[in-house]
Parts: C-alpha cells; structure tokens; sequence
C-alpha cells in the first residue's frame, strides 16, 4: 500500500556499455510519481540528452532479473537498462 | 565460486568440478577470441559486464541445467581485455550418460548468450572500435561499427 | 598421430589441436569410466581394441566430420586398463561458429561408439567380469555377466 | 577372372574379445572354394568347436572396413569377426 505521504518514488538506473556512452553517464537517480513502471523509467531517461538515443523498447532489468516496461518500481529498486548482450 | 573472471580460463579446472565417479560423460564448451567478424579482422576486445546481475543469471542458468537434466555445471566467463585465441566463455557439463551431458551444454551457452547481461567491443584491424550486437546480424554489426566513427579510439 | 593410446588422454592436448585464430567455438566430449553399470558397482575395466582397424575407422570419422561441417577435430580413444574416473575416450571440434562444433563433435562420439572395433570388459566389485554389450541394454548386460560366470577372474 | 587352377582362397579370420573367448583362439586360416562370400567365411567359423556360441549374424569386417555377408572374399584377405563394439 503507498502511504498518502509518499507520492514519489526515487530509484537508481544504470546504464551500460553503447548506452552508458550515448547519455555520457552510467548511474542516475530518478524520482518518479507513484505509481510507476519500468515503462516510465525508460520515458523519463529518454528525454535526458542523448536518450533520444535509445530504443524505444531496450532490455531492462530490475533488481538483478529481467523484466518487461509493465512491471511496477518501488522505492529503492535498481533499473538496469541493457544494450543488445553479446556475452559468450 | 565467481562465474565472470578476469583471469584466463582454464577449462581442465571447470572439468575437474563436475568429474565425479557417477559421471560418465562430460560435454564442455569453449568459445574463443575469432580474429575476424563480419569480414574484418579483429585486434583484441573488451567485455564488459552488469557484474552482479550476469553472477545472478549464470547461477540461475547453471542451476536450471542441473535441475532439468540431473547434470553438474561448471561455467566461467570471461571479462576485461582479450586477445585473439583466448577463451571468452567455457561450459562443464557432466552426466552419468552423454545425452544429458550434452544437452545441458548447449542450453547452457544458449541461455548465457540470451540472458546474460555481458558487452563486448570490438577493437578491428582497420583502427575502429564497435560494439557488438548480435541482434542485427553480421552485416549490420558492420554498419553499426561504420555509423558510429566517434566511438573509435587510439 | 595414434587415435589410439595406452597412455592417459589430456582434454587440453586436443582442445589444443583444434584451436586456430578462424575458430570460435570449440566442443568437446570426454567419456569417463563410471562406477556403476547396469545397478553393479565397477571397479575398473579393460579396453581392448583390433587396432588397425579401429585406427581407420577413427581416422574416417574424424575426415567426414571435417568435410562435412568445415570442423577441425581431434579424437583419441584409451586402450588397456582404466580405472573409475578415467577418461576412455575425448573428442574436440572446432569451428568458426558453435552449431557445427556441437554437432560435429556429436556426431563423432556416436559414430565411434557406433563403428570403432574397440571392447570393454567390466571389473565388477562382486568379483565377476563381464564384457560390455551395448546393443542389449543394461538390463541384458546385467543377465549375460551373471550368465557367463566362467569368465569371471581373480 | 578366377583361374581354373585355383578354385579355393585362403582367408585369414580374425576373433575379439568374447568371441575368441568362445572359440579359444584371436586368428586362424582358412581355405574356401569360390567365389566365396564373407558369409561363407562366417558358417566355416560357426562350424567350428566353440563356433555354434557365435551369433549367425554378427559385425563383420574385411581388410579394415565393416561388411555385409554377401561381400566377396579374395585370397590374402583378412576378415574380423566383430562382437557387440562397446567404445566410447
């Protein structure tokens, strides 16, 4: 339940290899209103400068596992936004 | 037990961790430094690596095998600078019949390679630097690397 | 070069074999002595071979995998005595990209098991020995070695 | 072309593992009339003490290479009869 006196939520987003180039930055902390999404996390590093420059639909993670733009954010959690892995 | 390592690989030590007297048959596998992709040769690379995301899935993915096909995993990855030959990635997978053995070796580099949240840039013989991205296909990669001069370095 | 050898067989002898700057990916396949078989507990066992034949017949295995999958491969296969934990037999393919590695190295070790002259002839913790039949299943295997008591030594 | 001066071929047959368990003995020679067949060579065999425990169809090889029993057999050849393979 979201208290009355908490409208916000302030979370961490990384940012990585290509991406973390395009916005010059590898962490930021966002403060949305509440309730939000992964969706509106990705809006709002969108319109940072060089966020333009990310896909609309990136890979995203949340707290360390994958996850899609509905899934909702709490206060504290850690969005990770995933260029194309190239692992193996 | 760390799944990235910056220290090279040694693929008799991932097999000495899933050898045991029950096992009758270990498939490993072992993906190395190419010296050329999409049509150019390639120097060296870097990867990178959402460290304790890529642990998470690596544990998740090793553990997956070994639940669905009665296997033992043992998986390293590789991140920093490599040269051409290194080994990036290997993959133990040992079972009492080669089947699972099998099996469980190909699901498991597959996954690494869906799921694992690992980056890699490519340093080409022609002096460009480009990140890779295997989405787009070889051809694209190139486009990609040619479109973005300003990431070259050196 | 023997595919077959009296001598212990180093995985990282053939994975050396097979790397190259063009390759990616290298699969491998080692197939250890187990000890267990068919619900008895094996002690060790003995390889024995008709060895110009089984030489040739690697040898053509290791040439159609090559051919058909543009695959570098190493294959060797123990003879003599192997204790529990052994490996018996190790394959390695190489290739630019992980598929035809996979396959290629699947299809060696079903096609040795398959076609190479080699026999085995199992040491039992129940002092019985038995040679290793494995077109009637483990079930049969069982009933042949607890047949054929006259076989058994020490 | 067989000559009329030699209607028989002298074959050297190889035994493994079980079955030269079973027939007590890894070689022998044997002289067959022609044109004769790998499967001729095999009822020999079976003719012999021992020979009744071997399988009447078992792997056969000849001169280094797996055969069926209907493959002609020339003077000098070397036939293998071959147990259940249990390589790997």
């Amino acid at each position: 339940m979201s208290s009355p006196t908490t409208p916000s939520v302030s979370v961490r987003v990384l940012l990585f290899a290509s991406y973390a180039e395009r916005l010059g930055r590898e962490v930021l902390e966002l403060t949305l209103p509440t309730p939000a999404t992964v969706g509106q996390v990705l809006r709002e590093v969108r319109a940072l400068p060089g966020g333009e420059r990310l896909p609309a639909r990136p890979l995203c993670a949340l707290n360390l596992s994958h996850v899609g733009p509905d899934t909702p954010v709490s206060g504290g959690d850690e969005i990770a936004i995933l260029p194309p892995l190239a692992g193996g | 037990m760390s799944f990235l390592t910056e220290l090279p690989i040694d693929l008799a030590e991932l097999v000495a961790e899933v050898t045991a007297p029950e096992h009758g048959g270990i498939a490993t596998f072992l993906g190395t430094v190419r010296n050329h992709h999409g049509g150019r040769g390639v120097l060296r690379l870097e990867y990178s690596a959402y460290i304790p995301m890529a642990e998470a899935e690596c544990a998740r993915i090793a553990a997956e095998a070994a639940a669905r096909w009665s296997v033992a995993v043992a998986l390293r990855h590789r991140i920093g600078r490599l040269e051409v030959g290194d080994a990036a990635v290997a993959i133990a997978v040992a079972s009492a019949h080669r089947d699972e053995a099998f099996v469980g070796c190909r699901y498991a580099i597959e996954e690494v390679k869906r799921r694992v949240p690992i980056w890699k840039q490519e340093f080409y013989s022609d002096g460009t630097v480009a990140w890779v991205d295997p989405t787009r296909g070889e051809e694209s990669g190139i486009a990609e690397g040619a479109g973005h001069g300003g990431w070259a370095r050196g």
